[in-house]
């Protein structure tokens, strides 16, 4: 035996920190169109090398090619775009109402758009998303009304949840949108047994569990992928890696594992890992687990390379603990950009009918705003009764919520 | 009427909710093909098939989780804890989310769901198979909880608590499975058999939450207890001689203040007996509700016999599990005062 | 003395143990290098180290869990949970495990440590950046639970809770850590630098552990408070015009019974107030030991105010934050009784 | 896309129930020697191949073969047959005790001898196991007095742990043996946290964390698992895959992962697959993770593959849920048995010194239950003090606990 080294505590640490300039060297970026795609009925064992490379459409050129190209008509191509540029319009719009104090809080998605915006059209009525609160690109592909999620960033009196929750925290059972929790990870778990429940009842739905890098450090992670691997129920398992997690690098979460997709190979589960700046490939892949999961093929984990262009929420300033440029210099370049580009590579889109989008766009999104504070803002219009805090606690109100909300007089 | 263990009416009131609605679907670590270490769901998985009765891995987390998303895609998930002292846990999804669902989402979302554990002391569990956790349940808002005391309760309640519309803790005094222990140890337990509470009613009936039921009639004081305990406060009132009303609560919450006013403004003396640990114990919160709302009634001081501040010990069980000696004190004490 | 934030006052009370103790260590989410999402450990990782200062994985069950171990090895380590919302992960280590270590290996194994959490509300955080979960903690024997009111206190008792023996959960009303808010949310909040108790000795002192303080004199009532709630308390007095005497019990567990029988057999009446939700909530342990204690001085039931039993909601935090008005309607209603 | 197949839940179910014959024609074994031996410091990636065999030195003859061999001396061998026989007499000892009521509740070790005796002697003074109820060979093999361990289980006045501890959750410091929880599984992430305070504190002690492969789906087995990934402190993690949980197998944990060691791979961690029942090849596996601990090379996942063969504990009859008849078919047999056999082959024992060694274990294991009976059982004799119940709550007994003392009188 070789002469003894004492221990010492390995302390992952990101290759820049603020201050630096940034360097991304380190991210090995394959050309698109290299990953294979195997038949959805693939055996997880015989796929490994798709949790280790990273699976592209859409190449510098901004055209769309290899195994996982063409999964979406021209039509949806320019819907994907409208969806982002939407998406990335009312963060503008709501950053700045939280700045103005018109509510409390609010979470961006910038850098993250095609994510959950190309997910969402690769699902359809009746599934379901456990989205964390950076997916909202799920309800505006799925058409849910930007007045009503603003009412919910507002806490005004039309806020579906009452004024209850915090800003960003949507709920739609209509459109597949489970209500969001303050608490990481808890819905990970809770995906896998709304998939568990469909199976038991035989009903041809998925569920979709949704997690940042950060938070596979929580137990639930586990819970959700022991019974996932136990029951294989229709449930695609995401991991969004946006490289943070509020000012802590993924390499803390990740340890020594190569990748987040590759914690699914100590479950059997097969695993991909996907470039989350490509719509393209973000739909591709979505369709592939939804194939699977509709042929009883079981769970699917994909984990989304990208990266976390804004702060962690407006109380967060990532100057502090990352390079202020680290976010241009990100080698999968922004999604908005790279699928116009794509639209007009393909002759369907120009620069003169992107800018008249943008403008169409934002006057949407404006009119939605002034709609929405038109009702109410966090303190000031029409806000929710106070009696909403005794509501919904219970079906039924118990006596001794009753006599509390006496007591108040309300 | 049949003649019932608590463990034969509590898989009673299973199969009677699972005949009646296929909709509640059983989980839990051995409650499959095995029943159950304390057999409470034998026999369901061959009667309802292996998708409705399974067992799961042993993630007390994954086992809640799980059953908060059957709940709210439509199931009604009766998901089994094997001892509460191991439900910390899953504490996180009752506490954050099966006990908020409905609020956050106002309604959207709810959590219809029984999370079951076997509680309490009496058996040489030592701290791991003996904790009574209710009072970790009542802090918090969103949740039912409830504490059956005998056979005919138990089954009336456990298909109360599955038709219940929100998340209900149901908590089972396991030294109570096979007969009404008294807290006499040194004496042998007489069986449900022979108890008129073992008397179940083999179809389908609800004892309605948040009612306690007077066990004892008095007019000196008032006793206030549940689950376990109860037949020990029943014992110690018979030898202490002294008129005590006796009510087990049945549902800590919501808790049936009404009736506890009642007995309290009567008699003007109150004992609360739990085995949990007494500080912060949900006597404490029984106590403070008392002397508030029978203040001008009261002429002693509301007194409160529980478990040791301490983990439960193994070869000091009996100096541990709150003796029908320790209550007879306090009757004795609370008639002084 | 110098003049500190409590955030001021809780970072130089780490920095003061580092230095004092090389087998100090801080860990948690966000602690390291950006120096806590409160700012409570800025600095220390730059001074002490990467291997005594350092960020975790997003895993408050492997926070404590490691944190036993390294306990168990003879480190102290002092962590932090992003907000109390988030401690249920760990709650099974802390309760099974951080608790009871000494107990169950009678002595051999012990686990020093100090939990640090930011609790309850008044930032619009809702419900999951807003709860005061002392209750569940003051159950469970083998832990000690400490809430400071002010910077002062703050470094003395953190101090004191990381040269102690055994467990605690150090509690850090968020609301307090830029000034003393007392429930006028529509006025602008003093800041610590105008405050007396913003005043902090530089070097090592502790406060024990165990002991209250009074902070208003008064012959009329007691008031039993504690954390963001002394100052809404001192507030209310003041308007009430009442001669109530407020005391910061700032340990609940041990808690300062001496003090409080004290006060309350000088006074006769007595006001429990919190933010946690109500039942089960710690003041309901305080009323029953008082109502035991003091019953024959007692003149008016002991009453609590406190956070409603519902989750915290987000656009009605000024209805749920306990008012300095709903604390006046009490004394006022004490007085009455 | 294919026609929609509607999910089913997919419940694991053994091979074989209670009532049927015996089978274990699905586990496939590797003939002994044939798995390679990579140098201590080779890459995790470069030694997945070890998740999925398992490795085994004593073959049908007898004869220790392969890379594996050799890590033990004859002395050594013979004192690992002395320790494993007499844990088997102490079980038995201590089975028959509890049936006649000296004691509470008892968890024997039948079938898994080998992996607790065998891996404490790859272990020094300083190291610390945080073990689960069926380890009681790491005390054994460490030369734990016997009387102690009865005295635990008796919770007599002698007992180390003072009446406190249900029988078999043993501790003692000084033989590197963990205070015992009822809770499973929490001791995992606290090992990881131990040898992180040695890796803090630069000293050269590392700690082994036990888990049972039913408990691998608990949360702290993950937490373990991303601390242990992330700061690469020395500590190894043991996973005893026995094929049960109570009336669970294994299939119900391990889900759709070909083995628990595989579960390692999703964190980078070196997997190890090891014959439980091969005392040489478990000494061997756990010498191999030392060595990467004392060069700081961090932590080792090891599976050990073995058969509980007796109920899980004294609560349970393993007849109500598994043939009876199941144990002795055991493709990988009786550790005792086999190295018994290899001394035997070796030259170095005999039948009849067997039969000798039997009688004198068992006198040695008798005398000293005669010694700890004589201070008293669960019921009789010297028993812990009432006092007891307050002491150690707190190093110093706050107030109201004296109160609460004071109440009773003691
Ligand atoms: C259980 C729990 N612990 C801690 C937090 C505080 N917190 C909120 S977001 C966050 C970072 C999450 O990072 P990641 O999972 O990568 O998601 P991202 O924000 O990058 O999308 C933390 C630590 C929380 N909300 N819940
Ligand atoms: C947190 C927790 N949940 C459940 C139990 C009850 N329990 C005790 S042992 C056991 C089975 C453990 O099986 P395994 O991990 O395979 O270990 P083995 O008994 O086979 O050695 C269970 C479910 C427990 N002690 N703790
Ligand atoms: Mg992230
Ligand atoms: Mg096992």
């Amino acid at each position: 035996m070789h002469e003894e080294i004492p221990p010492r505590l390995h302390v992952p640490e990101p290759a820049i920190r603020a201050g630096d300039t940034p360097d991304f060297s380190h991210v090995t970026i394959p050309r698109a169109g290299e990953v294979r795609r195997p038949d959805p009925d693939a055996k997880p064992e015989d796929m490994r090398d798709l949790a280790f490379s990273i699976i592209r459409v859409l190449n510098r050129n901004g055209e769309a090619v290899g195994p996982w190209a063409g999964s979406l008509s021209d039509e949806a191509l320019k819907d994907g775009l409208r969806h982002m540029m939407t998406l990335r319009a009312y963060d503008a719009r709501m950053l700045t109402a939280q700045r103005q104090g018109k509510t409390s809080f609010y979470m961006q998605h910038l850098g993250e758009e095609a994510i959950s915006c190309a997910f969402q059209k690769a699902l359809r009525k009746g599934d379901m998303n456990f989205p964390t609160y950076r997916q909202a690109g799920l309800l505006i592909a799925a058409g849910y009304p930007l007045v009503k999620m603003m009412c919910q960033v507002y806490s005004n009196e039309a806020d579906p949840v009452r004024g209850r929750q915090l800003p960003v925290f949507y709920s739609s059972k209509e459109h597949g949108f489970f209500s969001i929790s303050g608490n990481l990870a808890t819905q990970y778990v809770q995906a896998v047994g709304w998939a568990m429940a469909a199976a038991i009842k035989g009903e041809n739905k998925l569920s979709a569990a949704w997690i940042g890098d950060g938070s596979t450090a929580e137990s639930d992670f586990h819970g959700a992928l022991v019974f996932a691997s136990t029951y294989k129920p229709p449930v695609i398992l995401n991991i969004v890696n946006n490289q943070w997690a509020i000012s802590t690098f993924q390499g803390i979460a990740r340890g020594g594992a190569g990748t987040f997709a590759a914690r699914g190979h100590g479950f059997g589960l097969p695993a991909l890992r996907v470039d989350g700046n490509d719509y393209l490939a973000v739909h591709a892949a979505a369709a592939w687990a939804v194939e699977r999961a509709r042929l009883d093929l079981g769970p699917t984990l994909i984990e989304y390379v990208t990266y976390r262009a804004g702060g962690h929420s407006t109380s967060d300033d990532p100057a502090a603990y990352r390079p202020k440029e680290e976010g241009k210099s990100w080698p999968l370049g922004d999604p908005i950009l790279r699928l116009k580009a794509h639209l007009i590579q393909k002759g369907l889109w120009s620069e003169e009918r992107h800018s008249q989008a943008e403008a169409e766009v934002m006057d949407f999104v404006i009119a939605a705003q002034k709609e929405a504070e038109a009702i109410g803002t966090l303190h000031s219009g029409n806000r929710p009764s106070p009696r909403e805090i005794f509501e919904d606690v219970y079906a039924e109100m118990p006596p001794h919520l009753v006599r509390q909300r006496h007591e108040v007089g309300y | 009427m049949a003649r019932m263990t608590m463990i034969e009416a509590i898989r009673d009131a299973h199969a009677v909710a699972m005949e009646a609605d296929p909709d509640v679907v059983v989980m839990g670590e051995d409650v499959g093909f095995f029943g159950g270490v304390f057999r409470c769901t034998a026999g369901l998985q061959s009667r309802f098939g292996v998708q409705r009765c399974f067992d799961t891995p042993i993630s007390e987390l994954g086992i809640v989780g799980t059953a908060v998303g059957m709940a709210a895609y439509g199931l009604k998930p009766v998901v089994e804890i094997q001892f509460a002292d191991y439900m910390y846990p899953a504490y996180d999804q009752i506490v954050s989310e099966a006990a908020r669902l409905r609020y956050r989402s106002a309604g959207e979302f709810t959590c219809p769901m029984v999370v079951r554990m076997p509680t309490g002391g009496g058996i040489f569990g030592a701290q791991t198979h003996s904790q009574s956790p209710e009072a970790l349940f009542t802090h918090v808002a969103g949740l039912k909880t409830v504490v059956p005391s005998n056979p005919r309760d138990a089954k009336g309640l456990l298909l109360a608590a599955i038709a219940d519309p929100d998340p209900v803790i149901f908590l089972e005094p396991k030294r109570l499975y096979n007969g009404p222990f008294d807290g006499h140890f040194d004496r042998p337990t007489e069986s449900w058999s022979k108890h008129e509470l073992g008397e179940v009613d083999p179809g389908y009936y609800e004892i309605p939450l948040g009612k306690a039921v007077t066990l004892r009639e008095g007019a000196a004081a008032t006793l206030l207890t549940y689950g376990a305990m109860v037949h020990v406060a029943l014992a110690a009132v018979e030898e202490s001689g002294v008129d005590v009303e006796v009510i087990d609560l049945r549902t800590l919450l919501p808790l049936d203040l009404d009736a506890i006013i009642a007995s309290v403004t009567k008699t003007g003396r109150c004992i609360i007996l739990h085995e949990a640990t007494l500080t912060s114990g949900f006597g404490a919160e029984i106590a403070a509700l008392v002397q508030q709302d029978c203040f001008y009634n009261l002429e002693a001081p509301v007194l409160r016999v529980a478990g040791w501040d301490t983990p439960y010990p193994h070869a000091q069980e009996w100096d541990y599990f709150p003796s029908p000696d320790r209550v007879k004190r306090a009757i004795a004490k609370v008639m002084e005062g």
